[in-house]
C-alpha cells in the first residue's frame, strides 16, 4: 500500500525527521488559506501516486497569493498521467544548497533490507542507478540485528556528504526504525534538502507498507481507501481481491496469480487487449464469483469477459453454480462471457453451466480467442 | 526417479486442526503421504485424520522421526511457526501459508542460513513427487510419474502446464512450487541444481514470472551448470510496472527490472527455449526428451 | 539496581501483565485505608530488598481491618535481615489453585538469555533448583531474534503446565519483552497465581536493572534513590562509587574491583573484618579521594581505615596529596588511616605524604596488618 | 615468545579524539606500539598523535592493513563501535570501555560467534607484550620479558601479582586482562589454550574473582589439556551474595553460584594451586619455573 506524500511525511515528522510546515487543501480556497498561514514562498504539490510530477506540472511554487490561487487551481482537478488530483499538499518552500537521496528497499534477491544514499538527491533516483550506479551508495541491513549505527554512518560517509554526513546517518538511521516498525517495503526522501545552515529537511517522503503486514498496522490500514487512486481498486480491497486494472477491453477472471497473468498474457498473444487481473484465489465458492463478475462488470471499458478457472483446491462445478446463480440474478447479461473450467471437477461444471448466459470453451486458448473476438466485435 | 521427497519423508503438519490444514491432511494421506503426526498448540493428546496432535512441534518431530513438516498456520503467525520448525532440524519444510509479512520472512531466511533444512516456500503450493509423496495443496490427480522436473514460481500455472504435458503423455518426476514472495527459502538455482543432478530427470520445465532476478539468475546457472534439457516459460509480458499481479512478489519496478522481456532474453541467451503459452512449453518439451 | 515489588509491579501492570489490586503505604493508617478502599482479605508486604520475607515475618495476611492494623503495626518500623522497613505494600490477596514460577535472566556463561518456568513456584526457587533441577524448565534466548512465541510455548508444556500453558507462555512473552526493554539483568514471577477460573496473576515482581543501562533508562534511573537501602549506599550512589557495605571494622579504600576485593580478602586472612567495598576507580584526583575518606568515616562501624593504591593510570602523587588534602581538612582524624601506594608515582606519593596523618607502609600484607592491628586495638 | 600481539600488530585506535583514547594512544606509542590509525566520525582527515584519522573504522583499517583495533569509545556507543570492528574481520578487538550495558554485549557476543575475529574485553586493561607491543591501558613500566603468561579478570589486581613476580625476576610472555563483566569475548579458556600452545610460556597465572562459572570451567580444561603448569588465584573469599562488587560480573548468586569457595576447590582438584595472596601467587610460580 503506497502512502500519499501528505500521510508519509505525517509518519516520518512522527519520529522526529525534520519536515517543512505543510498542509492538506481539496479546494483553491483551502490552499490560498494554507499558503497565507505557511508563508511564501510555498510549493503547492499535487497528492497522487504518479513519478515526475514536477515535470508533469503537479507540483509548482508559489510566491504570493495570486500565485498560490493560480498554482492551486491548475492543479486541483487536473488529469495527471490518468489520475484525478483531488488534494494538494500546500507546503513552505525550503532554500537548499544540495539535495540528497535517502531511502531503504528490500533487496528481494539477498532477501534483506538495503539501505541508499546518494548525494545526487532531487531527480528520480532511477535515472541516477541507471547512468551512474556508484553514485548511489548501498550497504545491506543484517535483519536480525537491525541498521547499525555505524553503517549509517559508512553509507553517508562514502557517498560524500562531508560535514552533513552524521546528520544525514542520523535521518538514516531513523528512517530504517520507521521502515522496520512500520512493516514497510519501500521509504524514500528524495529530495532530504540541506539548507545554508547544514540543516537537513524532508522535502519529499514516500513510503509503501507491506500489505501482508496492514493487520498489525490498523492506522495505517485506516489510510488505505484515501490512498487508493481509483474507484474499481477500493471496491477490490472491499471484496478482497487481487485486482490491477489495465486500460484494455477484456475482462478477465481467473485463480492463482500465475495462471491470470498468463490469461492477460494469451488475451495480448491473440491480440487483444486485457482490462484488468483479477485472482479469485482459492477454493472460491458462488459470493466470490458474484463479486468478481461485478467487479469486471463495473469497469466500463469491458467489452467481453473471460474466466479461466483450474481447479486444484477450487472446484469446477462450484465455479459454475456462482456463475450461473450471478448472471441469472442480471436482467440482462452486460457483456459477453466465456467460461473455461478445467482440473478438479471441470466436466461436472462444465455440465452444469448455463449456455444460454455464457460461451464454453475447453482449452485456454479457445476460451481467450473467443473473448477476444467478442470485444472486436464490440469495437467495431 | 524423485527429488527432496518420496515414499520415505515423514510427515508433521503444523496448524493441523485448522479449516485448510485438515482438509490437505485428508488430502495428503489420500496421496499416499506419510503423514506422522500434526502439532498445535493446546491440542495435544488429540488425534485429527487418524494422527496424533502435539503441543509443541518438537515433541512430534522427535516422537515420530518426522524428516519434513508441512506449515498451514496463518500469516500472522507463520515466521514463528518456521522458526520452530527450523529448531527441529529436519531435513524440509514446505510453508504453505500466503501472506506471511516480508519482513517476517527476512528474519526467518536470515535464520534458514544458518542450518542444514530446506525452506520451500512460503506462498506456494508445495513439492510433489508423483506415485509417491505429495506435500501441500498440489490436486495428485492430475500428475503422473514420468521424468519431467518441474519447478514454478505459481499453483495454478503448475497445474496448467502439466496438464499439457500429460496430454502428450509426459509425467514429471517431481514437481516443485517454490512460491509467489519475493523473499523465499528455495529459488530456482536449488532446484535446477537438484534436478540435474537426479538421474531419473530427463528434462526441466521452469515457470518464472515477472518480479526480482531470480529467472535472469537461475538462466546464467544454467549456462553455466546444467545438461539437462530446460524449457522456460514467463507469465506477466503485460505487466504493468509499479503494479503486483497478485504474488507479493510479482511486481517489475519502476525503473524497468524484473520484466517478463528481461526474464525471457536472458533465458533464451542460455538456449532455454521459453513457450508463448503453456501449450508451446509442453511442445518444446515432447521435442526435447 | 533492584526494583522494590511495589516499583516492579507498576512496570510489570504497565505491560499487561495481571497483578492483584495494590498500594504503597508508609504509615499504619495509610495500610489500613488502603486494605479497607482494596477489601478484604490483604496480605501485608515489607518493601525490602530481602529474600524470604514471609518466612521472617514480613508478610501477613490481614481478614479484617483490626488485623490490618495490627499486620501494619508489626511490619512497619521492623529491622528485616538488617533492613529497616518503611514501607508495606497492601494488596488484594488471590485465592489460588497453583503457583507458578517464570523468570528472565542471562546466562552469562552462555552470553544470551535465558528463560525459565516451573510448575514449583511459591517457594524459593533456588531450593527447587538445588532439590529438583528438572522441575525448572529452561530455553536460551538467541539475542539477535528474541524470545520466539514458540519458545515461551514450549518451556510451558514441558514444564507441565497443562490447560494454563498458553496463558503463561503470555505472560513469558510479554516478561521477557519487559526485561529486554527496560535492559534488565533479572526479572521474576514468583508466585505467578493460577486462580480456581485459569486467570493468572502477578502475585510477586523481582525486576533487577543494568545499572550500566540505566541512561537509557531515565524513568527508572529515577527510582534508585528510592529503592536505595541503606543511607550510605544512597551516598555512594551520588559520588558515583562502587560501593558495598559489609559489617567490619576495617574500612578499605583502592583503586580497581580484583585490588580492592583482594585487600578484602586479606583484611580477613590477617584476622580483621572488612567494612566495606570501595573502589575509587581509576585515573581518581583529589576530589575522589576526599569523598572516598568521606564514606569510610560516615560509617559508624570503621575503627581502622586502609588505603590500597596500585597506579596505572592512577598516579601515587595526585592521590597522596588528595589524601593529605582530604585529612587536613578535618580538626582531627576519626580513625587511623594506613597507607599503601604501588605503582606509578608510589615514591613520589609517600615523600608528599603527611606521616603525622596517616601510617605508611610499603607492601599490601604490611597495610593491611598495620591496618587490622589498629582495628583490634579500638576494639579492645 | 607471545600471543596475539607482537611487532607486526597494526593497530586502530577507535575513539582516538577522546580524553581516554588520546592520552592511552601516546602511552601505546611510547610503549612501541604501531598505532596506524584512528577512526571517529566526523574526525576524518585530522591527525592525532602523529597518526591519520578516518571518518570510518573500515577505511582506517582497509588504508592500513591494520590487523587489531582498540576501542576506547563511550559504554553507550561502544556496542556499535565492537560491531564495526567485527565487520572489518581485523584479527584482534580489545574492548576497554567499562560499562558496556550487558544486553548489548550480549548481541556483540551473538555477532563475534560467526566472525574469525578475536574479542578482548569489554571492560578490561588490554593485552601486552613485554617489549613489543601493548594495546590497552596496562602501564608498560611494570612489566618485563620474560616466560610466565598471564591472563586475569581484573587490571589493578595484574599490576600487583606482576610487581610480586618483577620482585622474583620473573617475566611475563603476554599478560591479558579478559575483564570484568559477566559477557566477555575472550574467558580463561580461550586464554589458556594460546598459552598452552606457546612454546615461550613456561607458566601460567590465572586471576579469577567471584561471579560465573568461569574458573570453575578453567579448572576442568586444564585437568583434561594443559600441559604448561598454571597457578591461581581468586579474588572475593570475603564478599557476600547478591552485590556486586565493582566489576560487573563479580557477584556471587543468592544461591551461593560464583563462589570464592567454589572456584578455589576447582582449581585445587585440578592439581592448580591458588595462593592466599599475590605474594604466594608469585611464590608458587617461582617454584614452578
Amino acid at each position: 500500500m503506497k502512502l500519499h506524500e501528505h500521510q508519509a511525511k505525517g509518519v516520518f515528522a512522527d519520529t522526529g525527521i525534520p519536515t517543512p510546515s505543510s498542509q492538506l487543501a481539496s479546494s483553491v480556497e483551502e490552499a490560498v488559506d494554507a499558503a497565507d498561514a505557511i508563508g511564501y514562498p510555498v510549493a503547492i504539490k499535487a497528492q497522487v501516486h504518479v513519478g515526475g510530477r514536477g515535470k508533469a506540472g503537479g507540483i509548482k511554487l508559489a510566491e504570493n497569493e495570486d500565485e498560490a490561487r493560480s498554482a492551486a487551481s491548475d492543479i486541483l482537478g487536473m488529469d495527471l498521467k490518468g489520475l484525478h488530483v483531488e488534494d494538494v499538499l500546500v507546503e513552505e518552500a525550503v532554500d537548499f544548497t544540495d539535495e540528497i537521496y535517502v531511502g531503504v528497499t528490500m533487496d528481494r534477491g539477498a532477501g534483506k533490507p538495503v539501505v541508499m544514499v546518494s548525494a545526487r538527491g532531487g531527480v528520480d533516483i532511477e535515472e541516477v542507478a541507471a547512468e551512474d550506479p556508484d553514485a548511489i551508495v548501498r550497504e545491506h541491513v543484517d535483519p536480525a540485528f537491525g541498521l547499525h549505527p555505524y553503517q549509517a554512518r559508512r553509507v553517508a560517509f562514502e557517498a560524500g556528504l562531508g560535514a552533513v554526513a552524521t546528520d544525514v546517518a542520523r535521518v538514516l538511521s531513523t528512517l530504517y526504525e520507521l521502515w522496520e516498525d512500520n512493516d514497510a517495503t519501500e521509504v524514500e526522501i528524495n529530495p532530504l534538502m540541506v539548507t545554508a545552515d547544514e540543516d537537513v529537511v524532508a522535502a519529499d517522503a514516500v513510503m509503501n507498507v507491506d500489505d501482508d503486514a496492514l493487520f498489525r498496522h490498523p492506522e495505517i490500514a485506516e489510510m488505505e481507501s484515501e490512498a487508493a487512486d481509483d474507484d474499481l481498486e477500493q471496491k477490490a480491497n472491499e471484496y478482497d481481491f487481487d485486482y490491477v486494472r489495465l486500460d484494455g477491453n477484456v475482462g478477465i477472471i481467473g485463480n492463482g496469480a500465475g495462471l491470470v497473468m498468463t490469461t492477460l498474457d494469451i488475451v495480448d498473444y491473440y491480440g487483444g487487449a486485457p482490462a484488468n487481473f483479477l485472482d479469485i484465489g482459492g477454493g472460491a465458492k458462488a459470493e466470490r464469483v458474484t463479486n468478481a463478475l461485478d467487479m469486471v462488470f463495473s469497469d466500463e471499458n469491458v467489452e467481453s469477459v473471460v474466466f479461466n478457472i483450474f481447479g486444484g483446491i477450487t472446484r469446477g462445478d462450484e465455479v459454475a453454480a456462482g456463475i450461473n446463480e450471478a448472471l441469472e440474478q442480471l436482467d440482462e447479461i452486460p457483456k459477453p462471457v466465456t467460461v473455461r473450467l478445467a482440473g478438479t471437477n471441470a466436466e461436472e461444471g462444465q455440465e452444469i453451466l448455463n449456455t444460454d448466459l455464457v460461451s464454453v470453451e475447453e482449452t485456454l486458448e479457445a476460451a481467450v480467442q473467443h473473448a477476444v473476438e467478442n470485444a472486436q466485435e464490440a469495437d467495431r | 526417479m524423485s527429488v527432496l521427497v518420496d515414499d520415505d519423508t515423514r510427515v508433521v503438519v503444523q496448524g493441523i486442526t485448522g479449516g485448510e490444514g485438515k482438509f490437505h491432511t485428508d488430502q495428503m494421506i489420500e496421496y499416499g503421504t506419510n503423514i506422522v503426526a500434526g502439532a498445535v498448540p493446546g491440542r495435544g493428546g488429540e488425534h485429527v485424520s487418524g494422527v496424533p496432535v502435539y503441543d509443541t512441534l518438537e515433541s512430534a518431530v522427535t516422537k515420530h522421526d518426522a524428516t519434513a513438516v508441512v506449515v498451514f498456520v496463518p500469516p500472522a503467525f507463520a515466521a514463528d511457526a518456521m522458526f520452530e520448525a527450523l529448531d527441529t532440524s529436519v531435513d524440509l519444510v514446505v510453508t504453505i501459508t500466503e501472506g506471511v509479512p516480508q519482513q517476517d520472512m527476512s528474519r526467518v531466511y536470515r535464520r534458514l542460513q544458518e542450518t542444514d533444512t530446506r525452506l520451500i516456500g512460503p506462498n506456494c503450493p508445495g513439492i510433489i513427487t508423483p506415485g509417491q509423496s505429495k506435500l501441500g495443496i498440489l490436486p495428485g490427480n492430475i500428475f503422473t510419474e514420468g521424468n519431467v522436473g518441474l519447478v514454478s514460481r505459481s499453483g495454478t500455472l503448475t497445474y496448467q502446464v502439466v496438464d499439457n504435458l500429460t496430454q502428450r503423455d509426459i509425467g514429471q518426476s517431481t514437481a516443485i512450487g517454490i512460491g509467489g514472495d519475493p523473499i523465499i527459502g528455495t529459488d530456482f538455482i536449488d532446484a535446477l541444481e537438484l534436478f540435474d543432478a537426479d538421474p531419473d530427470t530427463d528434462a526441466i520445465v521452469m515457470c518464472g514470472e515477472i518480479g526480482g532476478e531470480d529467472e535472469e539468475e537461475a538462466a546464467a546457472y544454467i549456462d553455466n551448470n546444467v545438461t539437462t534439457p530446460v524449457v522456460g516459460f514467463i507469465a506477466g509480458r503485460t505487466a504493468p510496472p509499479g503494479k503486483r499481479m497478485g504474488h507479493a512478489g510479482a511486481i517489475v519496478s519502476g525503473s524497468g527490472t524484473g520484466t517478463a522481456a528481461s526474464k525471457i532474453e536472458a533465458l533464451e541467451s542460455a538456449d532455454v527455449p521459453v513457450g508463448d503459452t503453456p501449450a508451446t512449453v509442453a511442445d518444446y518439451v515432447e521435442s526435447r526428451l
